[in-house]
């Protein structure tokens, strides 16, 4: 039986074992849709509606589910809400819509829900599979801002379409680019790399005084 | 009684073989430097005081980040950051802000270089990765060639750009290069053969005089300090390659002018047979320069580019180490063309 | 409708908007199976079967049965890849176990594999017909493939070098994917 | 699982004495009828579908209207001074204005014909795509079918390199060129290096393939719809209608 | 590159290198006796294969050739004192190769004339072929090129694989030695006299004699002096190194590779050094075993460079105070070539069978610069003569990867140091080799 605790339930996902930067999944849409800030938003909060929808309902009804047909019942599910997030964002914020392109579509095979089904929703309550797909859905939209962030400040000058440098900069293309996005998240992850390895050399200095 | 005793002295104690060629990799890189001197001196000659800025720009870049990042080991002296820079600052123009040089200095040697683990276990040529990376990130400052300038001393763009601000140099007296000119321009006349020998045609700062690469090239080649496979097979395809083209009438350039004509020289002599990123045998050499060649022409007749030479080196430059693996030396013993694959491995 | 020419679609799936390295789809296998060359060869040409094989459902599915319910597109296209990528893994173990020895275990990792899914949608998005659809799916295969290879030989001959302590595992492999997909920029403009 | 005790019944194996102990698991899997997973599947299938119906109901209006709206914003930006316009289909090189019976719309390529304010006709609108740096950028540009003068242009949809190609909609003065232009065929040349030609267009620095190959969607899109349009008799298609 | 003798049309084998020969410091000087030691070291194990078994005993008296050790199997050799005298003790000993071996300690009379004890040998023309290498083992003979091969071994091949070429080695490619020359030009006919009865033994009628182009001189007088009534060839070979290590020496005349892992009868060649054959003539002219040879002794660490016949288990000390000591500048102790041979740490190790040359080499000589990363240059791929890639194969020594360095045909690599000799960045690569199959060894075994 797991030894957690609700609040560690939300809490995990967020950082320490945040969806993209850690565990590298979902790795598809932080990279492809992440050369603006609102682009970046607008996948998280389709994937966060996606997460929490499934994890609410596959989790209240994982008793009626025959373990032979679980996995094709959690994409069923999936794929309907995606759809859903589909027609919806289509309708609400055509614009983003058309940014995110197939995109969306390709939420469904976003292998980050999927394994919080298989792993979470599957044998946890309501609530907590609520909690864990939260927390989850917040880390994933926070990795996915970090990058949008980073690489629409360096790619065009702006953050949230607001001019950060005034008109002379010089954007850095590459950036919004499809190599900028593997660069940027390498970027990230070499600076988490040195940000625990600089940690660890104070803990272990801390305990060697 | 030990020698030591006898000697008074250290005694060595070293295994075989106890005599060493007198070849090694700090002389071979320091005499690639050297042979690039006539270049650089060439390009200060054509282009002025910027050329000096620009090149001294992407060699800090680089230098820099080797003390920085490259390790315990006494990593600038070895001589294989300076050629980088050098390199790099070669092949951009005269114009480029030296902030932006700068960062492809830091860009080729960081990410290109020392996150390999630094000298030799590089894949890419950091150069040319931070070239790319300078072509990816500010498309048109490194597209912008200056057009002759009225005095030596005069400044060819906006050299001194306040860092992360964009050149001033839109109005700017813009010149094409014989290559670009042959490809986009409005009215494409093939540039004179002499004057791409010389180097009297826009273009970036070392990519201009094919024949004094040449003769760094040679030199090098006959000090053995370079794998003259490499040059040559790309050269010998580009020309046959490109011949063919132009004489199905696929394309604008003849073989002599794609000879001649861009960083192809630089490309061939220097970036190409960069050690490190090049095959290690000459079946793979072989491969590797009849690639580039056949890239090199596809990129220039057919791309969106007018230049491929940079990214042709790079290309393959990612396929050396499935090149290494598949023309490994033959088994002694074993029967003549067969080599020995990697896929014996297997079992 | 779309009047692409077979060639310009071939081409620009497998190296000008390579599906990898311009599209980020299967970065998965990318990312995780991307560290011996076999694998990565035997991963690459797994995927060009099963491509081809999505891109004909998905037209049979656009052309006879989703015509008036384009909205059912998701949910049908991954019931189809589900079940297709089932059947190929059963059949491919009944007629040809030495095939499926040396595929095994990539087959069942295909149905979360963003490439296969994309492959239908973008597919259906462009309105790409019958022959282009599969140009289309073989050129994709054979860009995953170039993609994959290209990174294993890289790996494989990164490991024997010190790679600091911190780019060790996703860093690097990051970075070199952004260095490939630098490269493959020279393919711009290609068509 | 100490959360759960209401739903989850304790798992109480069964030994079948009959049954070899090796393989204890089959059993019980077996246990689960076919019938109850097609079900659940078909109950899931059912509930899923129902949703996205109900939800597609509801959508369906609000996508197509924006779709529309954008459509026609399109046309009125290519052709100015539009006050209204008719869709044609190119059938089989054509015109008709009813899609042929079992036919898909989408299947067809669309002409947009527009009138001013007093139904006279301003000109066409038509889109095209063509392969860019990237990817295909696709045009939307009106002209008049006569004369062959370009009235306006609209990127549709590009891929091109952001900060240099994605100018050809981004630059404004780039766009500007491609209203009221005399003469087509257009050609695209350096900035500065025009000889004063009517039909030249300033290409944008550093893009100049993304700005050729705008110039080359209109130009072959004109030759491509001008004999077709100049066959077809507009007004008998496109009967006049009441404002 | 002093003289870099490539004639073109001359024989050869692809790769390889040219270190400088410096030969010169040596090759003029006749051979000279150095005089007995007052001490004399014989390590049971001079040779490859099993120990001798001691049959000697402390204060046992012993004269020169008398067998003091006798082989303990069929791949191993007799060893003979080589100094009247009395055993002092049979005690470890340090060892050229490194570890302490036993070793059989003589005091030596001081006022012997050393002259050998007489010994039975019949006349090698009347024997059957068999006696032949049963006469060979007896005396102690193994193979004087280096790897100190008990010769009888060899001398009877695998039945499925007859050996119809003899082909005698005196190309001599390590620099500095110049103990098989003066072989060849002071005593032309016991070489050829040794082959006559190698030929004998082993039941043919041809043999090459390789050397290369270097030495002229010796290649003239092995012609003038051949035999007539045997098909006996000298063959100029091309001056590179490894010219004679035995895969090249075949390759380089018969144009013939040896398979990986097969025996040079494999292609039907047997390779006996020059040194080898004329000691064998001696065994079946005087009945002298095999207990002293001319040695090199060169450098420009050493005071007067020289050829010396010298009796095995002399200490390398008493070698080096009779050649007149060390200059200021000496720096390392080699025995061996500069290629392959070994360090010395102690000035106690004795002379071995196999010890064709000491070097004492000067700091300007084996200058030693720091160890760079491997640039992928290529370079050692071009020098292996048996076409590995070390480059690769270092690579996966540094990393532990033993296994994979196997199926990249490790068990080829014969240590001859071209790939180490022509590395710009000074990676010790055969001595990452050598350490590699020391360790796979070890994994066998455990």
């Amino acid at each position: 039986m797991r030894a957690t605790t609700p609040s560690q339930d939300f809490i995990r996902g967020i950082w320490k074992e945040n969806p993209v930067l850690i565990q590298m999944l979902g790795l598809c849409p932080a990279l492809a849709v992440t050369n603006t800030v609102k682009n970046a938003l607008a996948m998280s909060a389709a994937t966060f509606f996606v997460l929490t929808c499934s994890s609410v309902l596959i989790s209240s009804v994982k008793n009626f589910i025959p373990k032979e047909v679980r996995i094709s019942s959690y994409i069923l599910v999936i794929a309907t809400f995606v759809t859903l997030a589909d027609m919806m964002l289509q309708a609400y914020a055509p614009v983003q819509h058309k940014e995110l392109g197939a995109f969306i579509a390709l939420i469904v095979v976003n292998c980050m829900i999927l394994g919080r089904q298989e792993a979470f929703s599957s044998r946890n309550t309501v609530y907590r599979s609520l909690l864990d797909a939260v927390g989850t859905g917040i880390g994933f939209t926070i990795a996915l801002i970090m990058m949008g962030g980073f690489r629409e400040i360096l790619g065009i000058g702006t953050f949230f379409d607001i001019s950060l440098f005034g008109p002379n900069f010089e954007p850095w293309v590459v950036m919004v680019l499809p190599a900028g996005g593997f660069l940027m998240l390498g970027f990230i992850i070499l600076g988490m790399g040195v940000y625990e390895q600089r940690k660890q050399a104070r803990e272990a200095h801390g305990e060697a005084a | 009684m030990s020698f030591k005793e006898e000697k008074h002295g250290v005694v060595k104690i070293t295994a075989a073989p106890h005599v060493r060629s007198a070849e090694s990799t700090t002389r071979i890189m320091w005499s690639v430097v050297l042979s690039l001197l006539p270049v650089t001196a060439a390009s200060i000659w054509f282009f002025g005081p910027s050329a000096v800025l620009v090149i001294g720009a992407s060699v800090a870049g680089c230098l820099l980040t080797e003390r920085l990042f490259g390790g315990q080991r006494n990593s600038i002296s070895d001589g294989s950051a300076m050629i980088t820079g050098l390199l790099l600052g070669l092949c951009l123009p005269a114009g480029f802000p030296l902030w932006m040089a700068f960062i492809g200095g830091v860009f080729g040697i960081g990410f290109g270089k020392i996150i390999f683990g630094g000298l030799g276990q590089n894949i890419f040529n950091p150069a040319l990765l931070g070239r790319a990376f300078l072509q990816a990130a500010f498309p048109v400052a490194i597209t912008t060639w200056p057009g002759p300038a009225p005095d030596w001393w005069v400044l060819r763009g906006d050299n001194f750009a306040l860092p992360f601000m964009s050149p001033g140099a839109a109005d700017a007296v813009t010149g094409a290069t014989p290559l670009g000119n042959l490809k986009f321009g409005d009215d494409p006349v093939a540039t004179p053969l002499l004057d791409l020998l010389l180097g009297t045609t826009s273009g970036s700062l070392g990519e201009t005089s094919a024949l004094l690469i040449l003769l760094g090239g040679i030199y090098l080649a006959i000090r053995g300090h370079l794998n003259w496979h490499i040059p040559v097979s790309i050269l010998v395809s580009v020309f046959a390659f490109s011949g063919v083209f132009y004489w199905l009438g696929l394309s604008p350039f003849s073989p002599l002018f794609m000879l001649f004509s861009g960083g192809l020289m630089l490309g061939a002599w220097y970036m190409a047979t960069d050690m490190v990123t090049s095959p290690v045998t000459h079946t793979g050499c072989w491969v590797f320069g009849v690639s580039i060649g056949l890239l090199v022409v596809i990129i220039r007749i057919w791309g969106g580019l007018p230049e491929g030479v940079m990214y042709a080196i790079l290309l393959m430059n990612a396929l050396v180490p499935f090149i290494n693996r598949a023309t490994q030396p033959r088994k002694f013993g074993s029967p003549r063309g067969k080599p020995e694959p990697a896929a014996e491995k297997e079992s | 409708m779309n009047d692409q020419t077979l060639f310009s679609i071939f081409f620009s799936a497998m190296v000008v908007n390579n599906f990898t390295l311009a599209l980020f789809l299967g970065l998965c296998p990318f990312m995780g199976v991307s560290a011996r060359v076999e694998t990565a060869l035997r991963m690459g040409l797994a995927n060009i079967f099963v491509l081809v094989l999505t891109s004909l459902s998905a037209w049979v599915l656009n052309t006879y049965i989703l015509e008036n319910a384009p909205y059912l597109r998701i949910i049908s296209f991954i019931i189809v890849v589900a079940s297709l990528v089932q059947i190929v893994e059963m059949v491919v173990k009944k007629i040809a176990p030495v095939l499926f020895r040396q595929l095994g275990i990539f087959l069942p990792l295909m149905t979360t594999n963003c490439a296969i899914f994309g492959l239908a949608i973008f597919q259906t998005n462009r309105g790409y017909d019958f022959l282009q659809g599969i140009v289309f799916a073989i050129g994709a295969g054979l860009g995953l493939t170039l993609a994959l290879v290209l990174m294993a030989s890289i790996r494989e001959t990164s490991e024997l070098s010190d790679i600091p302590a911190i780019a060790k595992g996703t860093g690097l492999t990051l970075i070199i994917a952004g260095s490939l997909s630098l490269a493959f920029m020279g393919f711009a403009g290609l068509l | 699982m100490n959360e759960r005790p209401d739903t989850d019944p304790i798992e109480v194996k069964v030994v079948d004495p009959s049954q070899p102990d090796t393989a204890p698991e089959t059993p019980a899997e077996e246990q689960v009828s076919t019938l109850r997973l097609v079900a659940t599947l078909a109950v899931a299938g059912a509930v899923a579908g129902l949703l996205i119906v109900l939800v597609n109901l509801h959508t369906k209006p609000i996508i197509d209207e924006y779709r529309a709206e954008q459509l026609r914003l399109a046309v009125y930006e290519v052709l100015p001074g539009v006050a209204r316009y008719r869709t044609l289909y190119r059938v089989d090189d054509a015109l008709v204005a009813q899609v042929p019976e079992g036919a898909k719309a989408s299947d067809f390529r669309q002409a947009y014909v527009g009138y001013d304010e007093t139904g006279e006709m301003i000109g066409v609108a038509t889109s095209r795509g063509e392969s860019g740096f990237q990817d295909i950028v696709l045009v939307i540009f009106g002209f008049e079918p006569e004369s062959g003068i370009l009235l306006g242009m609209k990127v549709l949809e590009s891929k091109e390199t952001p900060g240099l190609g994605d100018k050809i909609f981004k630059d404004q003065v780039f766009v500007d060129q491609f209203f009221a232009r005399p003469q087509t065929p257009l050609a695209a040349i350096k900035k500065g290096s025009g000889k004063g030609l009517p039909g030249e267009i300033d290409a944008i620095t550093g893009a100049t393939i993304s700005s050729k190959v705008v110039v080359s969607i209109i130009n072959n899109g004109i030759a491509d719809w001008q004999g077709v349009l100049q066959q077809a008799d507009l007004e008998q298609i496109v009967p006049e209608e009441a404002p | 590159m002093a003289a870099r003798l490539k004639i073109p049309g001359l024989p050869s084998f692809r790769n390889g290198v040219h270190p400088p020969e410096n030969k010169d410091l040596t090759s003029g000087i006749p051979s000279r006796r150095l005089p007995f030691p007052d001490e004399v070291i014989l390590p049971l194990s001079q040779h490859i294969g099993r120990p001798a078994e001691a049959l000697v005993k402390p204060g046992d008296r012993v004269e020169r050739g008398d067998v003091i050790a006798k082989a303990s199997g069929y791949v191993s050799s007799f060893v003979h004192a080589t100094a009247s005298g009395t055993v002092k003790s049979i005690e470890h000993w340090p060892h050229p190769a490194g570890a302490m071996q036993p070793s059989v300690r003589i005091d030596v009379d001081p006022h012997s004339t050393q002259l050998q004890r007489p010994r039975l040998v019949p006349h090698w023309d009347e024997v059957p072929a068999e006696q032949l290498s049963e006469e060979i083992s007896k005396a102690g003979i193994v193979g004087l090129g280096g790897a100190a091969f008990p010769m009888h071994v060899k001398l009877r091949p695998p039945e499925d694989q007859p050996v119809d070429v003899l082909m005698v080695n005196g190309s001599e490619c390590e620099p500095y030695l110049t103990s098989d020359h003066r072989t060849m030009l002071e005593r032309p006919e016991h070489v050829h006299q040794g082959i006559r009865i190698v030929l004998r033994a082993l039941g043919i009628s041809r043999a090459v004699i390789g050397i290369e182009v270097n030495k002229p001189d010796a290649i003239e007088i092995m012609r003038e002096t051949a035999p007539t009534d045997l098909d006996v060839r000298v063959q100029p070979l091309t001056v590179k190194y490894p010219q004679g290590a035995e895969k090249m020496l075949i390759k380089a005349v018969t144009g013939r590779e040896v398979p990986s892992g097969k025996l040079p009868a494999s292609v039907g060649a047997l390779v006996q050094n020059v040194a080898t054959t004329a000691s064998v003539a001696q065994v079946f002219e005087t009945g002298q075993p095999l207990i002293e040879r001319i040695i090199t002794v060169s450098g420009r660490g050493i005071r007067q460079p020289g050829n010396w016949v010298i009796p095995f288990g002399t200490k390398l000390s008493d070698v080096i105070a009779a050649c007149g000591g060390f200059t200021e500048d000496a720096s390392e102790i080699v025995f061996g070539g500069p290629m392959m041979g070994q360090s010395q740490a102690s000035l106690d190790v004795p002379v071995l069978k196999a010890t064709g040359g000491i070097l004492v080499l000067s700091k300007s000589e084996c200058k030693r610069q720091d160890i760079l990363p491997c640039i992928r240059c290529g370079k050692c791929i071009d020098a292996c003569p048996v076409f590995l890639n070390p480059q690769l194969m270092g690579a996966l020594a540094r990393v532990d990867r033993f296994e994979e360095m196997t199926e990249n045909n490790l068990g080829d690599c014969m240590l001859c140091g071209c790939c180490s000799f022509v590395c710009p960045s000074n990676i010790p690569l055969s001595q990452l080799f050598a350490m590699s199959k020391i360790q796979l060894s070890r994994l066998k075994a455990a």
